[in-house]
């Protein structure tokens, strides 16, 4: 079966983004959607401990403590740059004034509930970070992650196992088979991948989704 | 390429529309976007709810605005001064209704709305006229009332500069509400005396990160404002 | 009857305005208080619309209409002063973080309910400002006032007959003839105006006062 | 006159008492106090509840305070991370409470207990784990979770540069939570990497006003520091 790649998946993210956005690009695999951002557009790229206007990765060795992203890892500022604190940089997020933030996720369901924090495993030390806040603040959500589990589940479910993040916010999923709109009447399919047909992918997904 | 910048005041308040919220900047004169407020009075937009520290003063301005009856009602906190008259008259005729808020309560209300925050519970203004009818809860000992965020399809505010992101800096006290404006409307309008390039504002100093500002438009200052911008 | 200046009221709140305190001063009577602090004392002012260490007047043709004072007069600012904006500037009031607040007032009752917004006369337009977070935000609130009307009625009553700005909010009394502390057990006189007796005093004030 | 420097970091802190509520700033390693975090290490207060937004990295800083067992209860959103040995092992031995917070909630409830705010509804966390047991409420159509404030009895953080008001202002990202944890503690001990006169910090960028902290302590940069200074 073809399966988009990485690269495939964050560049195809990153075609929907518009110009003059304010992004949350979140931890894992959505980083990767800064390396194929459209020259053509200019994209702000905020960072929730408190940057917006986010460069890429500094130099080696030009790396400062002081300017890091949410992941803990180097960055640099672009000309246009502001700093803020962690309440403010919250209230940008909760107050809906994000217009798009890219999160990985372990589960999505039809609804759009996104699970991402936690697997609920007994012996799991729990972390949320700004998950929770990210996944219900930003105007429209969009999901990076693999189509299936390494044991062959679809991630894509009627409704999350693991424990959720927020309930009806995403709205698109970009996987290494398909790009898929959660709509009020359920999944639709925007993309897929060469040689996979839609009944196909419905099937692999165990959710209903229109053509 | 981002560029919020417009052109002509009037381009910056051209889609404000009949009753709609207006959020205007300002305490007294100071940061008050007094060529804003010109261009809506001339613009024509009709039943406005105005959002404002005051209601007007002398014969300029939010009182100007007041006067040729554009504004359905007002949500202030000090409304009554002793240059007020347009205002004074207007609510002894019964002409525009009065949402008297305390200040701190205006400005906290103004912040949740940017900040998506529900509704919270405020100590000011418990026991007092001014909770009548609203929720209150004792928490830890104390009491409180329930009061929720006051949302603006547009937000009219003053800065001392700006950029094509719609970066902000403010000059001394004319700060005051611009900032929690900026976020709590759907469009928010700047007025600056000057517009910088990228990057000239220093990062660490950016009052309102361009995220919040939708429109920057650029009017030097007067006379009287040169001289301000000469000593500071 | 001896009465205490206007100046003496002020010169006797500044007084008790310790080193280092950072205070806000209300519209009125309150502001004389600022032409009497301690010169060996380092007091900070606040005013709400946003500055921390609020200097003096400026001189005559030195005024700056981006630099005034919760009147709207125009005012200084002193080094180490800094700029807020108006949900902050409220947030230190209602925060508590304020030592100390003066306040003007048209009643004060013995359990230290403030009056002084509104005179709930039916044709009056009623202005709060931030009258009702200074009463209840700072760590003492000192009020300033004559002790009775034009009239002779006392401004210290039982209960406020005028609509309340904040209960149980006030400290300390400063009246042209004496300084009042309000306690749990209710008023007690601090200091009388020479040549009045302590009964007397209760007898102007038609409530009871201990020594 | 007032002056808060203090003159050594022991003296800063010396007066942390067990048991008390302690907000550590930093976001990972920008802008964590390590000097503070050490100084109370070698002071010996016990039974603390640590409100950071992690629970320790490596060996250093907020880690060792856990591994040396002088912490009841985390307040914190991201606790577990590659390096977060020291309070896994203390969480898996059941010897560390922990009260997992979603970020922008916890930095809401810092800057709530700042504010005076005595609750707020909020709709992070609504439907999820995080909120089980929480009064919820639903507000025009949308569903919220009521999170009450967070106080502290001392509030370590780092700035960059301070005066003897307490003025503070900080570094790019290492600002995070300095400025609201500096708010909701009754006694806040800022490490400043220099002290400068007053009137040096531009009061249009003072972050932090001095009313919120009591006490100022000089750290010079390390080595590692001195870059950064040279850069800014």
């Amino acid at each position: 079966m073809n399966r988009y790649s990485r690269d495939q998946m964050a560049a195809r993210v990153a075609q929907d983004i518009q110009d003059g956005a304010c992004v949350n690009l979140g931890i894992g695999l959505p980083t990767l959607v800064a390396n194929h951002l459209p020259k053509d557009r200019e994209i702000i790229l905020h960072t929730e401990n408190g940057l917006l206007g986010m460069g890429p990765a500094p130099a080696p060795g030009a790396e400062d403590p002081d300017l890091i992203n949410a992941s803990k890892q180097p960055v640099t500022e672009l000309p246009g740059a502001s700093f803020f604190h962690h309440a403010d940089s919250f209230a940008m997020m909760r107050g809906g004034h994000l217009d798009c933030c890219v999160l990985g996720a372990f589960q999505v369901s039809v609804d759009g509930d996104l699970a991402n924090w936690h697997t609920g495993a007994p012996d799991a030390i729990p972390a949320v970070g700004g998950a929770m806040d990210l996944a219900l603040g930003a105007k429209s959500v969009y999901v990076m992650m693999e189509h299936l589990t390494k044991g062959g589940d679809s991630k894509i479910v009627s409704q999350c196992s693991y424990p959720v993040t927020a309930l009806r916010c995403v709205s698109r999923i970009y996987t290494d088979l398909a790009v898929l709109e959660v709509t009020p009447q359920g999944l639709r399919a925007v993309d897929i991948v060469d040689g996979l047909s839609l009944p196909e992918l419905a099937r692999l997904s165990g959710v209903a989704i229109s053509g | 390429m981002i560029d919020k910048t417009v052109a002509t005041v009037p381009d910056a308040i051209a889609d404000i529309n009949d009753g709609a919220t207006v959020m205007i900047g300002g305490f007294g004169s100071a940061g008050m976007p007094s060529e804003l407020i010109d261009a809506l009075i001339g613009q024509g937009a009709r039943e406005l709810t105005i959002v404002n520290n005051n209601a007007g003063n002398g014969d300029a301005g939010l009182a100007l605005l007041l006067k040729a009856r554009r504004v359905r009602k007002i949500i202030c906190s000090f409304p009554r001064q002793t240059d007020s008259w347009h205002f004074d008259a207007l609510y002894r005729a019964g002409e525009i209704e009065l949402e008297l808020v305390p200040q701190g309560n205006l400005a906290e209300r103004i912040r949740a709305a940017g900040a998506g925050i529900g509704a919270f519970y405020t100590p000011t203004g418990y026991g007092t006229l001014l909770a009548q009818g609203k929720e209150t809860r004792e928490i830890d000992g104390r009491q409180y009332v329930l009061e929720h965020p006051i949302h603006a399809d547009f937000a009219l505010i003053k800065a001392l500069a700006g950029d094509r992101w719609g970066n902000l800096v403010y000059r001394k006290t004319a700060r005051n509400f611009g900032p929690i404006m900026a976020t709590a409307a759907r469009c928010t309008i700047a007025q600056v005396q000057r517009i910088v390039a990228l990057g000239v504002l220093d990062p660490e100093a950016v009052v309102t990160p361009g995220i919040f500002v939708r429109r920057v438009v650029c009017v030097p200052a007067g006379a009287a404002g040169a001289v301000h911008e000469a000593a500071a």
